[in-house]
């Protein structure tokens, strides 16, 4: 039996249709993927089944009943509770009036009252929260965990996870597979998307796969490899980046970082004494569990944080105390953690490729639009990305937003690059071609810094890899000797190696 | 047509603008079809529930009731630079043989148009002397019956204490309030004015919690140069006195009397100089005197009898002898201090 | 889900077809004169003779075209000085308090600079009022960019604040020796901006209202800087990474929206009024927002709606005048149009198509 | 020295009632995420009409009534604009408050045109619950509605924000309207909500100005107390109760200044400083809570689902 049937979605924006008559099917009980490259139409799907969108045509049948789905209300009341992607969370609430929100018993709310039901249903369902401390003091796998038992909360049967292991650590990854397992157990349904096929493979029982907003078909997981789930998603089949050893011992320190300390924005310390060395030509990865100062580091790295003391010296010469402009004059070529961070919505392709060496284009404060433009369509062209010069770049995918900050950095040859979480929640062949920009650039002598929460990335990518722990550089080892085991270790703030 | 509307228009073409050119060769043809009533128009700065203008309004919507003139408005024109524009308008386009209102706050703005319109008389509320050849100006000088409203009030006075509250301290609003509190110790040299300006032509609340504030301080009469305070009078249960309007509806037990502006007789006069064609730019202040019936005290509506006889006789005394010109209220524009 | 063929529903565009946009103003016209009917008619007044003498009369003749220059002068440069920091994403709500800080500068000057020659003392008092308007700006503009203390409220709040400065100045020290009027005495004839046309009014300020409409369009679109403002103001985050001065240039486009709206209040003084008075400003601070609202931002749309709102006031007069409609219809067809003509300028990114 | 104050105090709750009402409006305006600029004009109206209808059926009452529910309809007007049509706050709001401004004056104007004394009515009557106690009577021989505001509707204001599922629905959809609306809340329905409790509250305040403290209606009659409301809101840190606080302090130093002036004080400071004070205080307030100051995140933005 379906606990939820999707029938001939369609779903168009504008010219664009993101969901061309899909059929979309839950069994009760089940973990089922939802797969597809970048803009193949998973989220709006999503989006369908929560209300949150209405389809141009379709039917939509709960528990083999033909529903009306007009907003999350209505979703909520068919038993389906969704996880977006950027959390929907009122961060300066509590926990349990978060989860409450909406779906309060009556007019009144009685603190009290509402706390204790919060925190029994956090204990029947396994997950471990405090109901009173507010959401804007939680961590992003404490948020993650208010959202599923938010969902959880009002009953759902069918939960909508929108690429929930993208923000997490390997450990939160863990114990949410844990939680969705138990839930599966109870017998409700889990949609989970991901980008990480080795994550799909693990835990789902059914697999559906889109393709430009098309429905390409509805597999077992047990019957599929990740290379032929990769297939059915882009078409084609190898998959992975390979590195090049070369010895770098001979080539000289470009990025040398000493004593580097740090507050995060609540003012607590959030680096102490980071001492590290990028030479040209090397890619050193900074291992560790999110939120042990990799975001602290990175904005340091890019300029955009003020730091509390030490040196951060490019070929020689000091960059702290610069700006974010200086930093990029000095030649450290930086992407965003979070890319829309780096991206201005509202202002089109060109402009945000333009957007890092105005100066370049500017003569006595006048702008060479022909000069920008002709960059522009340049990079589109090298970088591969699939967009207009004037399309405004938050019509983009994140996969192309990614080239073109890539583009943006990598198109002036720095002689450092500061890439944190370059691929997180890309798709399959976009993370590949991110992959294989960086190691091009390596090939050609920059000191790259990559700071990532993959693992897989982490050891694909480095020449060596160093480890951060509350702040900490705690080791730091050589590729050929690192294994996940002993990164593992490290990471887990356990022993330190130096 | 007189030669003194003619000769300025005759003598000027080299100065007008070809704009205005066109506009006056028309006025040939119309001049036949003219009906027999002067046309007046008001334009105020403020809107008409103002009291100054309000005044100006009511005498002018007076005259046209009864078939004196033909009379409209336009008010509200506001501080901004707007008057210029709509004085010239209304002479372009509606080519009245009066314009009146208040210059206040747009002096130069109404001079400048009045040179330029000479065939037009201008009569407005100024401060400033008048211009010829067509700019004549009055004012509220009702600071006669101000200074007889004072007598009452100092003799009404249990307390010793009286309230003033005002606009702001212009020389129209000091020579009536300071006129007030001459009269007021005229009576009773030992009586107590404490004087508060809300700083506002229009905010009645703040008006009335002035009032308050001084019934507080022990003020037991007030005098309402601005609407509000009559409202506070009424609420406490004190007397108080009214300004350039009979207000004794807003408060039949409370308003005793109070300075009365009429600008009838400043119409009636005007209406005759333009009819006669022998209008100039003078100061028509005397119109809006005492002795010409263009100020006065208001109507007692009855309270008269809650004022000791005495009192009133004497009132009524010094009333007749400004009118005879025997006695003479000082004229002092400086703001007015509390004691 | 239901699936009934011939719904029409709004699907939302991002290239709304080019002939959609000059339809808009006329739809928003029309809709307008029929909401504002009903009201005309309890006035007693015919709707299609107002709205004659609203929006065609004053183009009919040379004297009340030129008049509506006259309004749109200080409406164009509260216009730009609003689109200047609303661009840059920082709201100056202060156009009004900035426009009197111009004023005061021009209006002191003006007397003081009584002996000096024009060609001397008017760049001073546009100089000088300028520099008012930035500096009244600056305290705002620097609580935001170092303290982080919204703007919308800080400006809102000073405009009442220089409120009383000016009340305090007038009936203070600048009250004017001859009339006892709050009014400061009359500038020299040095500092008045000479006139255009003779015997209107429009002088030198509506040239320099061109001016500063031709700086805006050149700066947004022609400057390096005018892209980094609006980067500033549709991401801040993104143009900090992007190594944008994202403080300076706030504190840029704050403090020279400031000094434009100063500009206008000198143009008031030296153009118009000829001394400073509490009145000055018929909310043209605040008029500045909705202009440069209509104005999408742009200049051109700036300078075509300042058009407009001189035109509606300088008919709303007019009108009263004419048909003794109250004079506040005008406010109430300003209203009406304004908020009609936001909501179909919206509607122009969606499309009408059949489900 | 004691009457003074005690006098004062009197003076200040009766100033800061018209002030309270609007500031409380606007919080419920600002909590779920609307800047909400057409309270001077939603406030001139409620006094206009509140007037306008007591006058022509003698019932204040009825008045009263009638001006609140125009508060509420012009609080839908500004939802219709900036919830449903997503029209930028800061101009919707200006726009309403000129169109509130010119329809209460074109009313009045055909209505009551020209007259030279502003017309007038009987106003609500002051409670003197304490008659006999002299200094006691002074604080509180005030209006009913005065009552009203500061023990039923600040109490009230706040609870309902902070104790019902409906208060937790404005806060939650002016904070972040995505997270509210998938959580289920109809961020549409609340936001409407709001804005019509909100403008309601506006006009309640105007009308207190024309029906009990003046019993008239003229112009002029707001004089920018929307303005200083919405300071008030934001130095109250959108919580009613400290928004009490904000109008206290308002209205203590306007009642503060015309009491100096009656004392006769000659100042060394134009008594403009004490009028520009709260004004200045806010900001410095603002100041103090920098980066705290816990404005609604989702204020001034539109929200759309697609
Ligand atoms: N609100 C919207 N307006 C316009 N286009 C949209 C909107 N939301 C999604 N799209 C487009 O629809 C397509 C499908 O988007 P969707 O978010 O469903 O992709 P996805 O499969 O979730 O991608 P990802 O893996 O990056 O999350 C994309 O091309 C996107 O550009
Ligand atoms: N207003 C919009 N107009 C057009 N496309 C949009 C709009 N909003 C979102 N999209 C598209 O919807 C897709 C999904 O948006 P989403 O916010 O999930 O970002 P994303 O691409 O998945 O990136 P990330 O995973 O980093 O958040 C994006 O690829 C983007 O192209
Ligand atoms: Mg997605
Ligand atoms: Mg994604």
């Amino acid at each position: 039996m379906y606990i939820v049937d999707m029938l001939g979605i369609t779903k168009t924006f504008g010219e664009l249709v993101a969901n061309d008559n899909v059929d979309f099917q839950l069994r009760k009980g089940e973990i089922h993927a939802l797969l597809g490259e970048n803009g193949a139409g998973k989220t709006t799907l999503m989006r369908i089944l929560y209300g949150l969108y209405r389809p141009d045509t379709g039917i939509i049948k709960v528990a083999e009943q033909p529903v009306e789905i007009h907003s999350p209300k209505d979703a909520i009341a068919n038993g389906i509770g969704m996880v977006t992607q950027h959390f929907a969370l009122v961060p300066p609430l509590s926990v349990a009036e978060n989860i409450v929100l909406g779906n309060t018993d009556g007019f009144v709310v009685n603190r009290a009252a509402m706390e204790a039901k919060v925190a029994a249903a956090a204990d029947r369902f396994g997950i471990v929260i405090d109901p009173k401390s507010l959401v804007r003091h939680l961590a992003v796998g404490q948020r993650q965990r208010v959202e599923i038992l938010k969902a959880l909360y009002r009953n759902a049967r069918v939960l909508i996870l929108d690429e929930p292991t993208a923000v997490l650590v390997p450990q939160e990854v863990d114990a949410l597979f844990e939680t969705l397992n138990r839930l599966k157990a109870d017998g409700l349904s889990v949609i989970f998307i991901s980008h990480k096929l080795h994550e799909v493979t693990q835990i789902t029982d059914r697999v559906t796969v889109l393709r430009d907003g098309k429905l390409i078909g509805t597999v077992d997981t047990k019957d599929m490899s990740q290379s032929q789930l990769a297939a059915m998603m882009v078409g084609r089949e190898t998959f992975g980046v390979t590195r090049k050893d070369e010895q770098h011992e001979q080539q000289p320190v470009t990025l040398r970082i000493d004593n580097l300390c740090a507050k995060n924005d609540q003012g607590m310390p959030a680096l102490t004494n980071v001492c590290l060395e990028v030479k040209a030509g090397e890619i050193l990865g900074i291992a560790g569990v999110g939120g042990n100062g990799q975001k602290e580091l990175a904005e340091s790295l890019c300029g955009v944080r003020d730091c509390a003391s030490g040196s951060i010296q490019l070929a020689g010469k000091e960059l702290i105390g610069k700006t974010p402009a200086g930093f990029t004059q000095a030649g450290v070529g930086r992407i965003p953690e979070d890319r829309h961070e780096g991206m201005v919505g509202d202002l089109t392709v060109t402009e945000n490729l333009a957007l890092e060496h105005l100066n370049e284009y500017t003569r006595s404060g006048v702008l060479d639009h022909k000069a920008i433009r002709t960059r522009a369509e340049e990079l589109i062209h090298q970088f591969q990305i699939k967009a207009r010069p004037n399309d405004p770049v938050r019509t983009l995918s994140g996969g192309n937003m990614q080239k073109v900050l890539l583009a943006r950095v990598l198109s002036r040859n720095p002689k450092a690059v500061i890439v944190p979480q370059p691929t997180r929640g890309l798709d399959v062949g976009a993370t590949d071609y991110v992959r294989q920009q960086l190691l091009e650039q390596r090939d050609r002598g920059a000191a790259i810094l990559l700071i990532s929460e993959d693992l897989d990335e982490i050891l694909a990518l480095s020449d060596r890899i160093a480890v951060i722990y509350e702040g900490e550089i705690v080791g730091i080892l050589p590729a050929g000797e690192a294994t996940p085991e002993r990164l593992g270790l490290l990471m887990s703030g356990a022993v330190k190696e130096h | 047509e007189t030669p003194t509307a003619e000769a300025p228009v005759a003598a000027a073409p080299t100065a007008v603008a070809p704009a205005a050119a066109a506009p006056t060769a028309e006025v040939a043809a119309p001049a036949v079809t003219e009906p027999e009533l002067p046309l007046f128009y008001g334009a105020y700065a403020t809107p008409i529930e103002e009291p100054w203008d309000g005044v100006i309004h009511a005498a002018l919507q007076q005259a046209a009731a009864d078939g004196k003139i033909r009379y409209e408005f336009t008010d509200d024109i506001g501080y901004a630079g707007d008057m210029e524009r709509v004085l010239r308008e209304i002479a372009e386009n509606q080519k009245p043989a009066a314009i009146l209102g208040d210059a206040f706050g747009n002096e130069e703005a109404v001079r400048r148009v009045a040179v330029e319109y000479p065939e037009i008389a201008f009569a407005f509320g100024s401060g400033l002397g008048p211009a010829e050849p067509n700019m004549a100006v009055f004012d509220n000088w009702i600071h006669e019956p101000g200074y007889l409203s004072g007598m009452i009030a100092g003799g009404v006075t249990q307390s010793g204490v009286i309230g003033v509250v005002g606009g702001y301290p212009v020389p129209e609003v000091n020579r009536i309030v300071n006129a007030f509190i001459d009269g007021a110790k005229s009576v009773n040299p030992e009586a107590k004015v404490i004087v508060t300006f809300i700083n506002s032509w229009f905010d009645p609340a703040a008006a009335k919690e002035a009032a308050l504030a001084q019934v507080d301080a022990g003020a037991d009469v007030l005098f309402a140069e601005r609407f509000g305070v009559i409202d506070a009078a009424v609420e406490k249960g004190l007397f108080a006195f009214g300004n350039m309007s009979d207000q004794n509806a807003l408060g039949p037990e409370t308003v005793i009397t109070g300075p009365v502006w009429n600008m009838a007789p400043t119409v009636d006069y005007l209406i005759a100089q333009v009819n006669a064609g022998t209008f100039t730019g003078m100061d028509l202040k005397d119109f809006s005197m005492v002795g010409k019936g263009g100020a006065y005290l208001a109507d007692f509506h009855g309270m008269d009898a809650k004022i000791p006889a005495e009192l009133l006789a004497k009132v009524k005394e010094t009333e007749q002898q400004i009118k005879d010109g025997l006695f003479r209220v000082d004229i002092k524009e400086e703001p007015p201090v509390s004691d | 889900m239901e699936t009934s063929r011939l719904r029409l529903r709004f699907v939302k565009t991002d290239n709304p077809p080019v002939w959609v946009r000059p339809l808009i103003p006329v739809l928003a016209l029309v809709v307008t004169f029929i909401l504002t009917s009903a009201l005309i008619f309890w006035a007693n007044a015919n709707p299609f003779e107002t709205y004659y003498h609203f929006l065609i009369a004053p183009l009919t003749t040379k004297v009340s075209a030129l008049e509506i220059l006259v309004k749109a002068t200080p409406l164009m440069l509260t216009g730009a000085a609003v689109t200047f920091a609303f661009a840059a994403g920082y709201y100056n709500i202060g156009a009004e308090g900035q426009l009197f800080a111009g004023a005061i500068a021009a209006a002191g000057l003006g007397v003081a600079m009584k002996e000096v020659p024009a060609f001397i003392t008017i760049p001073t008092i546009v100089i000088a009022g300028f520099a008012a308007g930035m500096l009244w700006a600056t305290i705002p503009a620097l609580l935001k960019v170092k303290l982080q203390v919204d703007e919308v409220v800080t400006t809102l709040l000073l405009n009442s604040v220089m409120g009383f400065i000016v009340s305090a100045l007038l009936n203070g020290p600048w009250r004017d020796p001859n009339s006892g009027w709050p009014q400061s005495p009359e500038i020299g004839a040095s500092a008045i901006f000479f006139k255009l046309i003779p015997r209107s009014r429009l002088n030198l300020g509506f040239v320099i209202g061109i001016l500063v409409i031709l700086v805006l369009w050149f700066v947004l679109t022609r400057t390096s800087f005018g892209l980094k403002m609006r980067a500033v103001g549709l991401g801040k985050p993104a143009a900090r990474f992007a190594g944008i001065h994202v403080g300076r240039t706030t504190l840029i486009a704050a403090l020279v929206s400031g000094g434009i709206a100063g500009i206008a209040g000198v143009a008031e003084v030296a153009g118009i009024q000829y001394h400073l008075i509490g009145d000055l400003s018929a909310g043209y601070g605040y008029t500045g927002i909705i202009i440069a609202t209509l104005g999408s931002l742009n200049a051109v749309g700036v300078f075509i709606a300042s058009l407009f709102f001189g035109l509606v006031d300088a008919g709303a007069q007019t009108v009263s005048r004419v048909l003794g409609v109250p004079v506040y219809l005008g406010e109430i067809t300003q209203a009406t149009m304004l908020l009609v003509a936001l909501g179909f300028f919206l509607l122009q990114r969606y499309r009408l198509r059949r489900m | 020295m004691e009457i003074f104050i005690i006098n004062l105090i009197g003076a200040t709750l009766r100033v800061s009632t018209p002030i309270l009402l609007a500031a409380i409006g606007e919080t419920y305006a600002e909590r779920a995420g609307i800047l909400n600029l057409g309270i001077e004009g939603t406030m001139f109206f409620g006094a206009f009409i509140g007037f306008f209808v007591a006058d022509k059926s003698g019932s204040l009452w009825l008045g009263f009534l009638v001006a609140v529910l125009s508060g509420v309809v012009f609080g839908l007007l500004m939802a219709l604009l900036t919830v449903t049509l997503g029209v930028n706050q800061h101009v919707s709001g200006l726009g309403i408050t000129m169109l509130c401004t010119g329809l209460s004056l074109f009313a009045f104007r055909l209505n009551y045109g020209g007259r030279s004394i502003p017309p007038s009515i009987e106003s609500f009557q002051q409670l003197a619950p304490f008659k006999n106690i002299p200094w006691l009577n002074t604080l509180t021989e005030q209006y009913l509605l005065t009552y009203v505001a500061f023990l039923v509707i600040v109490p009230l204001a706040w609870w309902l924000l902070y104790r019902t599922s409906f208060g937790l629905k404005i806060r939650s959809v002016g904070e972040n309207p995505e997270a509210a609306d998938a959580a289920g809340v109809n961020v549409f329905a609340v936001r409407y909500a709001a804005l019509a409790i909100g403008g309601g509250l506006m006009a309640a305040g105007g009308a207190f100005l024309s029906l009990a403290q003046l019993g008239a209606f003229t112009h002029g009659i707001i004089a920018g107390r929307g303005w200083v409301a919405i300071a008030i809101v934001i130095f109250g840190n959108w919580n009613p109760v400290r928004a009490m606080w904000g109008a206290l302090i308002f209205g203590g130093t306007s009642a503060l200044q015309l009491r100096l002036q009656t004392m006769g004080l000659q100042l060394p400071i134009p008594y403009e400083t004490f009028l520009a004070l709260p004004y200045i205080v806010t900001i410095i307030a603002l100041v103090l809570a920098g980066r705290n100051a816990s404005y609604p995140a989702a204020l001034l933005k539109p929200y759309r689902r697609e």
